[in-house]
């Protein structure tokens, strides 16, 4: 809005104030003139993408108008200007096709969110406690500039780059900027990052990414403790295959087991759940590949070069009896024959390994005893339920829990932080990393911290300037999602609403940086802004395509991205070459604490409503009934009822759950569908700092995590902690259902 | 005898015309709770229906537990004053006008009850019949608006029942009394003379009306069962439970009589006129209703047992060995176990024991109402959406404050109307009062009949 | 209102009075008596007359009926709405609403009768009163008597056992 | 002929994910009510999936049943309110009228699924989140009852859109939120009166029931039977 608008505009809103002013401070403001035109109550559909996991899913904002309270020029106003009304899957994208999950319906409240950070922020108060005063953009982005410059010419490595695991032109521009400054490489930083199977699929079949499950081809499903459908992977993509696996062939209905220590909400749906003790589902893998390369007669060599990763495969892993493997899982061997039997009967199958049966210092080996399990099932490739999404460009990135905590080791190596100007973009690691690691400790040693973050969470809180992104809605949007779709795919979408408050989008907050700091940054990083970047990736994508540059880039705004549409094209996908190989001898899982004083396996596991903890802060999520507990607003420990007996615990006491490094209160939950030696924990409360909605509610299962990790790739073993439980009073659990959680047997009159 | 006329009106005058400090003090400690109750009211109107205890799916608790209560002792008056005034009772002279009282008295604070759980109470009066601007009228399909017009002509019939035998003792007053009270209650008695005419036409109007208030009380508490038996929620969908309602009325209306007598006898020195005699015939009827209602219970109880279906299994549970099992046992000695053999065993039959009887009785029937409500609702069909029910501050203090809404209404009005039916004590002296239909012929033939003249 | 009277502690003097009264030749329309209660078992406290109340209240409850009836169906007929799959005009709940209202009509009839036949509606004062009604004591006399019998009547309401006899207007005893 | 609006859930498709859940609070303005009182019953979800554990560790199974208004037929809700804000339109739909709601929650006692949910409270949107307020869903107000209205916006959008165009509504025009969200295709909404529609054949099927069926409600909504497997390789 320019100053003849804005004159003209006082001038109007003196009038209808004349008229109508008084009383409610609504119609004192001023009315700003709408910057486009709107039809009321006429909806438009724009393409996005929803930001909150790797899966990358396509979505469909319903924009509407409306009036909303904005700062614009220093001055606030009513702006009628078109708002995000509701989020629904994009029906054309790839890998949802048209469908949404809960986390990502409710993403639209990121929005509108009451405590997002409105325009630069400056630390005024003490590290930490969230005190902040606003700052103009012109001031922050010098300041930082300055900042940026002294590190510069200081050493270079003194910038650092935290953020989540980034993909697309985010990537190319963060690696860029780092490289171009002579800057380490960028840490990434995720939870659930699934790099272990990652890892485990280079060495197997040679491609570094996470695989594609075509469930509509499955005839039949065996689960290790992979919650694929809520939580894992690409749930919505899954989800539509389960259905069709179910369902959606006549007469053809497919048969899921799944095994893991605590139903999951997956596991709910299987036709048989089978618990296993943690950290053995891999020796389960080899035992199942045991029973076919000696019962089925399967060759050794079917398996390929997945097989031959495993030390004794090529010997028929003699070792690996369904006897000796019942003593290690608690599986019976007769089923152990059972399950393998079924599997050959019932092919195509596939066996699904992720979650908790990685997250463990065995888990690299366990996914490589599964990926030979499934590939001696023949189940991986064009035809087979397992697949790799080709991909347009790398997606190998350094294992990041690894990177993460050199990071922070260098930052504590010395008493002066050689790390001197942190960027923090989407990744919360003071919440999401065992205490051991001590990551909230190396950041406090940091100089100067900046966040680009949309909230104060329990990381960005320490940071000493926040220059507030636009959110997903509000931006130029793109993604590569690896898995969940056949054809390649490159998301991309345009902004689907005009920012809300006085914020910057980071891709262009970083352009705008390397102006000002100029020199060779101006060179590497030639664009204006990221939408041009974009562009000048999707003009590089219709050459390879032989398209149109213009028009590719209007199909791709229109469709939400670009696809192949026979689903046939593949884009150069590069396969690496096997980093290794030397062959993986499983060892069983590592455990920290000893079961005579540690005497329960903790399990924590994503929750259906915040995943790790990111969603935590939507309200809508926060009263989302988990649909297995049915709580809401809050944190719970799952527990069998047989051990609560047994401890004189009952439904919602609160319990401490004490482990070698930490101690957590909460509620207990008794569930049936849990292992007598396992308690498991949901994660995504227990925020030190998340708004108004998530602040101090609950507890963090990680806060107790033992940081074992898994020696190949560094990545933490969240499921490998044990830990004692004892009784502390009366806790407070917020349930949906008031009720029974069964039907009431007719007992006795 | 004109003594003995002077000293019976005397007596029962006495507190209309002659009033003590204690009674200001009591009236404004009673009115006091009374209004805390007001005060409550307002308080969930301004900050909406959400502070009383009420959720999902138990939506209805103290409020209808008090509007079924309140409506059950209305039954104490006119329905017992009209069979006994039918039946030609003589020991019912004392006792008509306090039952007929807290008939009316019991069903104006009943009717509340429907309008302080309303969700948005400003529109209560959508539920009224009347042409609109809405062009909308009420759904007569609805329980709630049968309860509407049952509870008007119920209301409406028991204070004429009440108000018509008034007249006389009216007409007393006024004759007796000076200044201010001379001209309010000459304006209140409507020019009564006593005429024989008059005495003929009252009489026989009240004859008319007992006949029609009893068919009136059965539908009311009929009407206010089905309120439950209209829904499918498990052991609401009864046939039983009309009569189950009206019996339950009749029997905790028996016992808030008896509370009121004794406390009327008690307070007024009315010693003379509500007499042992009273009490006990009022507790045999009283003792009739316990073991009636234990019919009632059993057969209930018994059907469902049998029935054996899980949703009302569920619900039979709950009360009898799950979360309302305390709250259950309570009410069965209340009701049956206290009363039976206190009312029975003729050692323990005294007034006492009677007004302990009734006792038990009021607060088994509360109970008896909030265990039909309650456990049901919160353990309708699908046991996901099961819950639970406590009530809050609000909804106990518009509770209490209903019963010193009761005690405050009831001492204003043993205040400003003779409390015993003075003409009716009096002409329960005639020697041949019972036997006046049967005059003798030789009188008879001396009289010319009016029409024939 | 002129009248004269007697007050009588016995109702077996006061039937008395009112043989002598009738003796003397008073006509019916004029005979006076009152009480603060019904003698209905002495013939001069009984009252023959059949009365038309009962009928009046049949009348009166069934024009309640029909007009109960006629609110539900004719309101559920001038906006149709369904509801729990049932009819428009729903027989079962009009016939809750037409007994309620049968019954209310009833019952106003019989006050209403009872209250123009007693000459109690429209309101108006008494035409006469005496303190010694309300002690139990019972008036007989005359309202309005020809002058002719004024000695006549004293004497035959002193004969009867009069507790002492008052004239209106104007004071006696 | 007219339509009779009507769903099919399969039990068999349906995974628990809850994104049906948070669709419909999305699209039809469904307020938060904050951790005290969800604490006492009050959250509002007009569509809930009911999970029932059978069996005891370490066989234990879960059910899951998503269940929202079933419109039945014969709905117990609706002759009860004296306000007619609960009535059935021509279409089949069992209406709440929020403005005719006066509060008395009687309908909700007598609904045999309990799926009817009560604004105890003014119901809040913290500022800016009622920016996010979807413009053709009123907002209901302290002391209403409200419910699923089978997304009756969007019927009525695609009927007036099918109008426009001069056509007859096709099937599949209209999709709740609920069903749209659905990843595994577990609820599918359409004429019941159409025999071609995909909701009328799937009603039709052998695994089909309704729920609560012997409370006399006809309901609406059929559910497909989830199946189930021994693991010695039979269907049961």
């Amino acid at each position: 809005m320019d100053r003849r608008d804005f004159i003209k505009l006082s001038a109007l809103t003196a009038g209808a104030a004349g008229l109508a002013g008084c009383g409610h401070p609504d119609h004192q403001l001023i009315r700003f003139l709408p910057e486009e035109s709107w039809i009321p109550g006429v909806a438009t559909w724009r393409p996005s993408l929803c930001p909150l996991c790797a899966a990358g899913c396509g979505v469909m904002a319903r924009v509407m108008e409306g009036d909303a309270e904005v700062v614009r020029n220093g001055r606030t106003g009513l702006l009628r200007m078109g708002l995000v009304k509701k989020l629904e899957g994009n029906p054309a994208h790839p890998v949802n096709r048209g469908k949404l999950c809960a986390r990502g319906q409710a993403a639209v409240q990121i929005v509108y969110h009451p405590d997002r950070i409105r325009q630069p922020l400056k630390r005024r108060g003490e590290r930490g406690t969230g005190e902040f005063e606003p700052v103009d953009w012109d001031e922050a982005l010098s300041t930082l500039a300055a900042r940026l410059k002294q590190v510069l010419d200081d050493d270079p490595a003194g910038l650092a780059w935290l953020s989540r695991p980034l993909r697309g032109g985010k990537r190319v521009l963060v690696e860029r900027f780092l490289a171009t400054l002579a800057a380490p490489a960028p840490v990434y930083f995720e939870l659930f990052d699934e790099s272990v199977l990652r890892w485990a699929n280079r060495l197997s079949f040679g491609r570094e990414q996470m695989p594609t499950y075509t469930l509509s081809v499955a005839n039949y499903v065996l689960g290790l403790s992979a919650d694929f459908l809520g939580t894992w992977n690409s749930p919505v993509a899954q989800a539509i295959g389960y259905g069709e696996f179910r369902q959606g062939r006549p007469g053809r209905r497919g048969k899921f087991v799944q095994v893991e220590p605590r139903v999951s909400q997956t596991g709910a749906n299987a036709d048989e759940w089978i618990p296993i003790r943690p950290g053995t589902e891999g020796a389960l893998a080899l035992g199942l590949a045991h029973v076919l390369l000696n019962e089925a007669r399967r060759p050794t060599t079917a398996a390929g070069t997945a097989g031959e990763r495993i030390e004794g495969w090529l010997q028929g892993l003699p070792e690996w009896t369904p006897e000796a493997v019942a003593e290690q899982t608690g599986i019976e061997a007769e089923r152990i024959r059972r399950l393998a039997r079924e599997l050959i009967a019932h092919e195509p199958a596939v066996v699904i390994a992720g979650g908790a049966a990685l997250a463990q210092t065995n888990g690299l080996a366990t996914a490589l005893a599964v990926n030979a399990l499934n590939a001696l099932l023949g189940c991986v490739g064009a035809l087979g339920p397992v697949r790799f999404t080709p991909q347009p460009e790398s997606t190998g990135l350094a294992p990041p829990h690894r990177t993460l905590r050199a990071l922070v080791q260098k930052i504590l190596s010395r008493p002066e932080s050689p790390v001197k100007l942190l960027l923090l973009y989407e990744a919360n690691p003071v919440f999401a990393t065992p205490p051991a690691w001590q990551v909230a400790a190396a950041l406090d040693r940091v100089p100067f911290v900046v966040s680009f973050g949309s909230f104060l969470d329990d990381t960005s809180i320490l940071a000493d300037l926040v220059l507030p992104d636009h959110v997903f809605l509000e931006s130029w949007m793109d993604d590569v999602p690896e898995s969940g779709t056949e054809p390649a795919v490159v998301s991309l979408a345009a902004p689907a609403m005009r920012p809300l408050h006085n914020t910057r989008a980071m891709p262009d907050v970083l352009l705008d940086l390397s102006r000002r700091v100029g020199g060779r940054l101006n060179e590497a990083l030639p664009w204006k802004s990221y939408e041009e970047l974009l562009r000048a990736r999707f003009d590089a994508l219709a050459r390879r395509a032989g398209a149109d540059a213009d028009a590719f880039w209007k199909q791709a705004l229109e469709r939400g991205g670009w696809w192949s549409d026979n689903g046939g094209t593949r884009a150069a996908a590069p396969r690496h070459a096997a980093a290794t190989t030397r062959q993986i001898r499983y060892q069983p899982a590592e455990m920290d604490g000893s079961v005579e004083e540690f005497p329960f396996h903790f399990l924590p596991y994503a929750s259906q409503a915040f995943y790790d903890g990111t969603t935590a802060h939507l309200p809508w999520l926060q009263e989302l009934p988990d649909v297995l507990t049915t709580a809401m607003w809050g944190s719970w420990v799952e527990l069998n009822p047989q051990t609560a007996e047994r401890l004189g615990i009952r439904q919602g006491d609160l319990v401490d759950v004490t482990s070698r490094h930490g101690t957590l209160q909460a509620p207990v939950i008794l569930s049936t569908g849990i292992a007598p030696d396992v308690v498991a924990m949901p994660v995504g409360q227990g925020h030190r700092a998340f708004t108004r909605y998530a602040s101090r509610r609950g507890a963090n299962p990680i806060s107790v995590l033992a940081p074992l990790e898994e020696p190949e790739t560094g990545a933490l073993a969240w499921a490998a902690t044990r830990v004692q439980i004892r009784r502390a009073g009366v806790g407070r659990l917020v349930l949906f259902s008031g009720g029974l959680s069964r039907f009431p047997h007719p007992e006795e009159r | 005898m004109e003594k003995t006329a002077s000293r019976i009106n005397d007596d029962l005058l006495r507190p209309v015309l002659e009033t003590s400090p204690r009674f200001y003090l009591a009236v404004v400690l009673v009115g006091l709770v009374a209004a805390l109750g007001f005060v409550a009211w307002g308080y969930q109107i301004w900050n909406g229906i959400g502070v009383a205890g009420i959720s999902r799916p138990v939506f209805w608790g103290f409020y209808i537990t008090n509007f079924v209560f309140w409506i059950g002792i209305s039954h104490a008056g006119t329905l017992i004053s009209a069979i006994l005034r039918l039946a030609n009772a003589g020991w019912r002279r004392p006792v008509t006008r306090c039952a007929e009282a807290i008939t009316v008295f019991a069903l104006m604070i009943g009717a509340m009850f429907p309008l302080i759980h309303l969700g948005r109470p400003w529109l209560a009066f959508w539920l009224f019949p009347y042409p609109n601007e809405r062009g909308l009228w009420p759904n007569f399909r609805s329980p709630l608006l049968w309860d509407f017009f049952a509870i008007n002509t119920y209301l409406l019939g028991s204070f004429l029942f009440l108000l018509l035998p008034m007249l006389p003792d009216f007409a007393l007053v006024r004759d007796r009394a000076r200044g201010w009270r001379q001209r309010v209650y000459g304006w209140l008695a409507l020019g009564w003379e006593g005429t024989p005419r008059q005495w003929h036409r009252l009489e026989t109007a009240m004859h008319i009306m007992a006949v029609l208030i009893i068919p009136v009380a059965v539908s009311v508490h009929s009407i206010v069962s089905f309120d439950f038996a209209m829904s499918p929620v498990p052991m609401w969908h009864s046939t039983i439970f009309a009569p189950y309602f009206v019996a339950g009325a009749i029997f905790s209306g028996l016992a808030a009589l008896i509370l009121a007598m004794a406390l009327l006898r008690k307070l007024l020195h009315l010693e003379e006129y509500l007499r042992t005699e009273h009490f006990s015939n009022l507790g045999k009827l009283l003792l009739v209703m316990s073991l009636l209602w234990f019919y009632f219970i059993f057969a209930e109880r018994l059907t469902v047992w049998y029935g054996n279906d899980p949703a009302e299994m569920a619900v039979f549970r709950a009360t009898q060995s799950g979360p309302y099992a305390p709250l259950f046992w309570v009410m069965v000695f209340c009701n049956f176990l206290l009363p039976v053999p206190l009312l029975t065993i003729p050692r323990l039959r005294t007034i006492a024991s009677t007004v302990v009887a009734a006792l038990g009785v009021v607060v088994g029937m509360w109970l008896e109402r909030f265990l039909i409500i309650v456990p049901a609702l919160a353990h309708k069909f699908l046991p996901y959406s099961w819950g639970t029910y406590a009530p809050t501050w609000v909804e106990i203090t518009i509770t209490v404050a209903t019963f010193a809404g009761m005690v405050l209404l009831y001492m204003l009005f043993a205040k400003l109307v003779p409390v015993i039916s003075v003409w009716e004590w009096k002409v329960g002296r005639h020697p041949l009062a019972e036997q006046r239909a049967e005059i003798s012929p030789a009188v008879a033939k001396t009289v010319a009949p009016e029409g024939s003249a | 209102m002129n009248a004269i009277y007697g007050v009588y502690a016995e109702p077996a003097s006061a039937q008395r009075a009112v043989e002598g009264l009738r003796a003397a030749g008073l006509p019916e329309t004029s005979l006076l008596v009152l009480s603060a209660e019904p003698w209905g078992e002495y013939e001069f406290g009984a009252y023959r007359r059949h009365s038309r109340m009962p009928w009046l209240a049949a009348c009166g409850g069934f024009l309640g009926g029909v007009v109960g009836f006629a609110l539900v169906a004719g309101t559920q007929q001038s906006w149709p709405l369904r509801t729990g799959g049932m009819p428009i005009v729903t027989l079962w709940s009009a016939g809750i609403i037409t007994y309620e209202m049968t019954m209310l009509g009833a019952i106003l009839a019989t006050v209403l009768t009872l209250f123009v036949s007693s000459r109690l509606w429209p309101a108006r004062q008494p035409r006469l009163t005496d303190p010694a009604l309300a002690d139990g004591f019972i008036v007989v006399g005359a309202s309005e008597p020809p002058d002719h019998l004024r000695a006549e009547i004293e004497r035959r309401l002193r004969e009867a056992g009069s507790e002492g006899i008052k004239t209106v207007p104007g004071s006696a005893c | 002929m007219s339509r009779r609006w009507g769903m099919v859930v399969d039990l068999d498709r349906c995974t628990g994910c809850e994104a049906c859940v948070v669709a419909c609070r999305a699209e039809n303005n469904v307020p938060t009510v904050g951790e005290t009182e969800a604490a006492r019953g009050r959250a509002i979800h007009w569509i809930r999936i009911e999970r029932y554990w059978e069996g005891e560790f370490p066989n234990a199974r879960i059910r899951f049943v998503p269940v929202l208004c079933q419109h039945c037929e014969a709905a117990p809700c609706e002759p009860v309110c004296p306000t007619y804000a609960s009535y059935h339109t021509a279409d089949g739909l069992n209406a709440q009228v929020y403005n005719r709601c006066i509060g008395t929650r009687y309908c909700a006692n007598a609904c045999p699924y309990t799926v009817r949910f009560f604004n105890f409270f003014h119901p809040v949107w913290e500022k800016p989140l009622h920016l996010q307020l979807n413009p053709e869903v009123s907002v209901r107000e302290v002391g209403v009852m409200e419910k699923c209205t089978f997304c009756v916006q969007r019927i009525k959008a695609a009927e007036l859109q099918a109008k426009a165009e001069a056509r007859e509504l096709r099937d599949g025009d209209v999709q709740p939120a609920c069903a749209q969200a659905c990843p595994a295709d577990a609820l599918l909404f359409g004429d019941l009166n159409d025999p071609d529609s995909r909701v009328a054949q799937l009603a039709r099927s052998p695994r089909g029931s309704k729920l609560l069926e012997e409370v006399g409600t006809q309901p609406k909504i059929t559910y497909l039977a989830r199946l189930s497997w021994s693991g010695d390789g039979e269907d049961r």
